[in-house]
């Protein structure tokens, strides 16, 4: 598929707020920054033709995650206001260097002359909303139902750590 | 697997998993009124994990050696519930259905095949693990399993991110079998599998990525310290074979790489230690190299790690059991640093030195039958160098081990708290699935094949 | 350069912001929301596969990725609340009696 | 009576177990009152064993560890292996009668006694070991008995500011090296090639070839024996009490170095090259042994250097193709130096636990018995011809060298290594019997002499008559079968040679006199005098490591995101298979023993893995460009409800090791 302006907007859309998580200073507009991230991921899953992700991420994403980071922000102490060291700016640097060069090296295949590597492209439309379903209760039927006992277990962690918080319940055990 | 499945042509393998979920599920359903009794909730949990155990028999292989040590790891941190640090002593009932869960993740990790589920058995273990540490009481477990969690939530964004590379170059979640990829998208699939096995080597704790699990056994409730290490330690170990199986060397050569680096480094910096606890943290970071560097050798690698981990499982139970009851604090030893007060009682310190000799690899307990298959493995695949690199690094590593030999000896004939009936019971089992595979060693190695 | 490419390049950057934002972010929550960045990068990658495979696994893998990285967030979020509501700076780094 | 006794002995390893069992529990009262019956026992088997007709009595479990070159449990009991426990057994006894009266006070001697049978049980292990994984297990096992015993007295702080429990650890980090490279020549054999008597046709076989395999194992004896750079541990360990110093380390454990190359002389003897370095090292240690012991003023640690020294010896003479001299000496040295280390016991425990030089003298009247038994023992140390054992076996060692013509230096050098143990040896009996009386001696006591003098007799009897076991009579050729290669004749009338040696040796004797007069300094040696402190410097670099844990997440995080980055660039580099080194390298044989443990492994994991493809080992098949959508769709199909490649098995691929060994590390 050669490039299109929609992708590519969308891409640059993503990777600018994704900058902005990074880079902004005050906790709140990290989390705006993530709900931008999140939009225009969203928008991207639809030029990428999944439909049903870009409303799962719209909804489960910026609806509730994003949101929940907001309301987390406001229950920390001084808002979460944070004092950087530039010791940490240059690990955090060199760190990133690494990773981008490493995922460099794989994609150089990509961009070298002469290459004839490319990704696989197909013609067409990209599976529908009901194609999605199926491998969902087929193929990736384990999976799926294994998300109920993680989620299980992220519930009951939740709730024992926040009665951390409370005093200590009386009485022993026998 | 096409169309919806037939629940009566279910493997024993998800009958096992839905019986540890449906266990879990009836623990929470009555914790209120289960909190109140001690035997409840662990009697609840055993039957279930004994059912796992049951289902595990009826299979074979990978599969039956993933049910049987698993649910064995579930079962003893059940039998020390009763004695777990936990910061509220009424959270026995969700404690343990956290650690029937925990099962299912290293039950998954074992018997999946899809990257997708490999993914959720690692996540399910990475939560189970934070959320028992963060339990115990005190400041300490809090610390140590907030820095788990973030942590293990970086190197499963990682793993996850590899996960996506791998489909973007293979269309499928399939483990990839990197010499079949296409050679122009090799690369990202190369890269891909790095990443994943990122993910799972931090469940394993090799070197780079060993922070957050040595924080946690360090402060984490012994209790439960044994179990999610053996766990996922089992899990991790079989999953990553898995993986290494399709990537060949690409894989192989870089744990190789990292399983050395581990071995020499938690040697070394052990020797800095004189805290009890956190000697056995770093104890499990340099079985983790050893377990790292089976699975960098090869198709004999994934009996020889198999084989390590049954023989590393019973010895680190035993330890961890032994320890059970002592708090979250650390543990300095009297010989090393002045003013040390080890509290454990002529038996449970007899049970802790066997336990100690088995991690040192001292013949014959098993360690070191497992340490001479992952060695030979290492030997038939990367030659002298690194086989005697490891070889020097592991025994080296009974010098830590034997450090608290001192204090131990020392310990007193009567001390009071020698620990409930059921951890006893727990002590005592693993000291005879220590002394029986040191003597029958090749009874484990049935289980690994 | 394909459309194809330029999705990969740009999941690749979010994965590297994410990256260097949880080496040097001091908020135990912004820690986690660069973990957000670095699983939308992965989320997006298979939906990408699954678009240039024609395979569905891809978005139903991805919609399920989508439910891990919330678990991990409600998580991470009551383990940050429980450790820093007692402290009076908001730093990771400042828990660290733990050490050596 | 000698039948059944020489079908018990390669079980003798058993022996003490019970009273081990009956000390931990504090049975009975009066503690070791009992134990001496273990090594009685293992001491009276290996009699019966060696009066009977010697026939060689195995055991074998086959099938024990399936995975090892030798997958059986194999004990052997053959002439040497007799000789060795009749040598073990009959010094643990005495040791064992001597140490009741040593550690009466002592309110944990029971565990002590529980100790010494886990010592002597583990010894004696070694000893009838068949093959290379039992062996490992009884030289691991020492080594514990050793660290155990040597930080008997964790608590207290030696006259250096160092304790024992740091001198245990270095005896442990020492010998844990030996241990490593035991481990390595484990694994390294080909399959069928663990067995002790069979190596010499096994090893060749292994990569590497003899020379490894034999480095191996110098280098496991060396860490044992305290020979070369791994003798630093030795003088620590006399931090233990002196029964543990003369029973493990001079008569027995140290000597198992000795014993390992004894018993595999037929395959050093192949490589010329492993000859000559155990020659060096051996010869090394004799004479720098025997200098340094002239700078201690612990005297217990100047006895420990002879012994090094004297290990040395036994070395030279397995370098210099005469296991049989290394043997004899071995023998003999065990005798008169554990009545040697027993007797200074005496001293130690008369002098209310005094060991420096300087403190102690003129004491050749207060304790009478042990001045006997001492100049019993420097007699048979430097080689007293006729009335000493030493003089005969050291002239047999002697002998051996003057006949190796290859490296004559050897011999010479030996001779001047007479003239060091003179020296040392003078100047340990004058300075610590004769001379000035010091502050220590002044109100030493000498009661209880006799249940401290009763033990040392048989010894002393040893130190004088063992010599006759083969001097003139030949014996103990006799008795060792064909398991050692028999060596020269060896006689009792020294001819010019022998003369000789024993003149330097008295001129040596005399020169230590004069030293015992000088003041006495205390040079340090390096290592020696605080060898212990080793342990203190080389905690910088842990410390260092352990340091990277600071408890800030963010230092962990950049840690975990660039080990990912290495790993993941690390995956990248060009298979092996590409790489020149691998290719056509590896020894035929090795690589094609890989593949059979590969294909063995593969039939066993079923057939799972093979609908993927086979991958050849080290290659890696590219999938030409053009085959890009056949293989897009053979991926779809398998997505589409097919099960997936190694859906079915647990592995998809099973990728063979990335091929043969390297031959060359």
């Amino acid at each position: 598929m050669e490039l299109s302006a929609p992708v590519a907007v969308c891409c640059a859309l993503a990777a600018l707020s994704a900058l902005g998580v990074v880079l902004l200073r005050r906790p709140v507009h990290v989390a705006l920054g993530l709900l931008g991230h999140s939009l225009s991921m969203a928008a991207l899953y639809l030029t990428l033709s999944a439909q049903l992700m870009a409303v799962a991420q719209t909804l489960i994403y910026s609806g509730a995650i994003v949101v929940l980071f907001l309301i987390v922000v406001t229950l920390l102490p001084e808002g979460g206001q944070e004092k950087l060291s530039f010791g940490g700016i240059f690990l955090a640097v060199m760190a990133g260097a690494a990773v981008l060069a490493v995922l460099g090296g794989a994609l150089a295949g990509f961009f070298a002359p002469g290459s004839t590597a490319a990704l696989p492209v197909l013609a067409g439309e990209g599976p529908s909303v009901k194609e999605v379903g199926k491998p969902l209760f087929s193929t990736l039927v384990v999976p799926f139902e294994l998300t109920a006992p993680l989620l299980l277990a992220a519930i009951v962690t939740a709730i024992a750590l926040w009665r951390r918080q409370e005093k200590p319940r009386a009485g022993g055990l026998d | 697997m096409n169309g919806m499945p037939d629940l009566s042509a279910l493997s024993w393998v998800h009958r096992a998993e839905i019986l540890l979920v449906v266990g879990a599920l009836v623990l929470l359903a009555f914790a209120p009124r289960l909190d109140r009794s001690r035997l409840a909730p662990m009697l609840i949990g055993l039957v279930t994990a004994g059912g796992a155990i049951a289902c595990g028999l009826q299979t074979t292989g990978a599969e039956r050696m993933g049910l049987v040590v698993g649910s064995v790891a579930v079962v003893f941190g059940l039998l020390l519930l009763s004695s777990a640090e936990l910061f509220d002593r009424h959270q026995t009932p969700e404690a343990a259905a956290l650690l029937l869960i925990g099962g299912i993740g290293g039950v998954v990790l074992v018997t999946g095949q899809s990257l997708l589920e490999l993914a959720l058995g690692t996540e399910m273990i990475s939560l189970v693990g934070a959320a028992l540490v963060a339990l115990g009481q005190g400041q300490r477990p809090l610390e140590a399993g907030f820095k788990y969690f973030v942590l293990t939530a970086v190197t499963f964004a990682t793993l996850l991110f590899g996960m996506g590379l791998i489909f973007v170059a293979t269309g499928s979640l399939a483990v990839p079998a990197l010499g079949a990829v296409a050679e122009g998208v090799r690369p990202l699939a190369t890269v891909g599998v790095a990443l994943f096995a990122i993910g799972l080597a931090f469940k394993l704790a090799v070197f780079p990525v060993h922070f957050g699990a040595l924080d946690a056994y360090t402060a984490g409730p012994s209790s439960f310290v044994g179990s999610i290490m053996v766990l996922s330690k089992l899990g991790a170990a079989a999953a990553l074979v898995k993986l290494a199986s399709g990537a060949g060397e690409a894989l192989q050569f870089p744990l190789m790489i990292v399983g050395l680096v581990t071995i020499v480094f938690a040697v070394l910096a052990s020797f800095a230690q004189d805290d009890l606890r956190r000697l056995m943290a770093y104890s499990a970071v340099a079985h983790a190299g050893f377990l790292a560097l089976g699975v960098g050798s090869g198709v004999a690698g994934g009996t020889a790690v198999a084989f390590y981990v049954v023989g590393y499982g019973a010895a680190a139970l035993l330890a961890f059991a032994c320890l059970a009851g002592t708090g979250t604090g650390p543990l300095p030893l009297s010989s090393l640093r002045p003013g040390g007060s080890l509290q454990l009682g002529p038996a449970r310190a007899a049970g802790l030195i066997v336990a100690l000799l088995s991690l040192a690899g001292v013949p014959p307990l098993p360690g070191f039958w497992t340490k001479l298959a992952v060695l030979k493995a290492c030997f038939g695949a990367w030659g002298t160098l690194a086989t005697t690199t490891a070889a020097l690094g592991g025994v080296l590593g009974i010098i830590y081990y034997l450090r608290p030999l001192p204090d131990l000896l020392a310990q007193a004939k009567e001390t009071k708290g020698q620990g409930t009936v059921d951890a006893v019971v727990a002590v005592g089992a693993a000291v005879a699935v220590v002394v029986v595979l040191s003597f029958l060693p090749n009874l484990a190695w049935d289980l690994a094949r | 350069m394909t459309n194809e490419i330029l999705v990969v390049v740009a999941a690749a950057f979010v994965f590297a912001c994410g990256a260097m934002g949880v080496v040097y972010r001091k908020n135990p929550v912004a820690v986690l929301m660069s973990v957000e960045l670095m699983i939308n990068a992965a989320i997006l990658l298979l939906i990408l596969g699954s678009r240039i495979h024609g395979n569905a696994e891809g978005q139903a893998a991805g919609l399920l990725v989508l439910v891990l990285g919330a678990a991990e967030a409600v998580v991470g979020l009551a383990l940050a609340l429980a450790v820093f509501r007692s402290r009076s700076r908001v730093d990771v780094d400042e828990p660290k009696e733990i050490a050596g | 009576m000698t039948t059944m006794l020489s079908q018990v002995l390669p079980w003798a390893w058993l022996f003490p177990l019970p009273f081990l069992v009956l000390s931990a529990l504090g049975i009975p009262r009066k503690a070791g009152a009992l134990s001496f019956v273990g090594p009685l026992a293992i001491f009276v088997a290996a009699l019966g064993f060696l009066l009977g007709d010697r026939a060689t009595q195995k055991v074998v479990f086959d099938g024990w560890i399936p995975f090892l070159p030798d997958p059986a449990f194999r004990l052997t009991a053959d002439g040497l292996a007799a000789v060795m426990l009749a040598v073990v057994g009959g010094v643990a006894t005495c040791v064992f009668v001597y140490a009741i009266a040593y550690m009466k006070d002592d309110e944990r001697a029971h565990r002590f006694f529980a100790f010494l049978d886990l010592f002597v049980a583990t010894m004696s292990l070694l000893v009838v070991a068949g093959n290379l994984t039992v062996l490992l297990a009884g030289w691991t096992g020492v080594g514990i008995a050793s660290f155990l015993l040597i930080s008997f007295w964790w608590t207290k702080t030696l006259p250096d500011g160092t304790t024992p429990l740091q001198a245990g650890f270095l005896a442990l980090g020492a010998n844990a090296v030996g241990d490593a490279a035991l481990l390595v020549a484990c694994v390294l054999l080909p399959r069928g090639g663990g067995a002790l008597d069979t190596l010499a046709q096994s090893a060749p076989r292994a990569p590497g070839g003899v020379l490894t395999v034999g480095l191996c194992l110098v280098i496991a004896a060396a860490a044992k024996s305290a020979q070369g750079p791994l003798w630093f541990w030795l003088p620590s360990a006399m931090a233990g009490p002196t029964p543990v110093s003369a029973l493990i380390h001079a008569a027995t454990m140290v000597a198992a170095g000795v014993y390992l190359l004894v018993r595999t002389a037929p395959l050093l003897e192949a490589s010329p090259e492993v000859l000559t370095v155990i020659t060096v090292v051996g010869l090394s240690t004799a004479l720098l042994g025997g200098m340094a012991s002239l700078w201690q003023t612990n005297f217990k640690r100047g006895i420990a250097y002879s012994t090094a020294s004297q290990l040395g010896w036994m070395f030279v003479a397995v370098g210099v193709g005469a296991p049989f001299a290394a043997f004899f000496h071995l023998v003999t040295h065990a005798s008169f130096k554990a009545m040697m280390f027993l007797s200074a016991g005496t001293v130690i425990h008369a002098a209310h636990h005094e060991e420096d030089i300087r403190k102690v003298g003129g004491l050749a009247g207060t304790l009478k018995g042990a001045h006997a038994f001492f100049l019993i023992g420097l007699l048979a140390l430097i080689g007293t011809p006729f009335v000493t054992s030493g003089g005969i076996s050291k002239e047999a060692i002697l002998a051996a060298a003057h006949h190796h013509t290859s490296q004559p230096w050897v011999f010479w050098a030996l001779l001047a290594g007479v003239f060091v143990t003179g020296a040392y040896g003078g100047r340990l009996y004058f300075g610590i019997f004769h001379g000035k009386k010091g502050e220590a001696s002044a109100h030493a006591h000498g009661d209880h002499l006799a249940a401290f003098d009763l033990p040392l007799l048989p010894l002393a009897a040893g130190a004088l008559g063992l010599g006759y076991l083969e001097g003139g009579t030949g014996l103990l050729h006799g008795l060792l079968g064909n398991t050692v290669k028999p060596g020269l004749a060896v006689h009792v009338v020294p001819d010019g040679m022998g003369w000789l040696a024993f003149g330097i040796a008295v001129a040596g004797v005399l020169f230590g006199r004069f030293l015992a007069g000088l003041p006495q300094k205390g040079l340090p040696v390096p290592g020696g005098e605080g060898g212990s402190s080793v342990v203190a410097e080389v905690r910088i670099l842990p410390e260092g490591l352990a340091a990277l844990h600071g408890g800030r997440v963010g230092r962990y995080l950049f840690l975990t995101m660039l080990g990912a980055a290495v790993v993941a660039g690390l995956s990248l580099r060009p298979p092996s298979g590409e790489l020149p080194r691998r290719v056509g390298r590896a020894p035929a044989k090795a690589s094609a023993s890989a593949d059979k443990a590969d294909k063995a492994d593969r039939n066993q994991r079923g057939k799972g893995g093979a609908s993927s493809g086979e991958r050849r080992p080290g290659g890696r098949p590219g999938v030409p460009a053009g085959l890009q959508d056949a293989l897009r769709n053979r991926l779809r199909q398998n997505n589409n409800g097919q099960p997936r490649p190694g859906g079915a098995a647990p592995a998809p691929a099973p990728a063979p090791p990335p091929s043969a060994p390297a031959a060359t590390p």
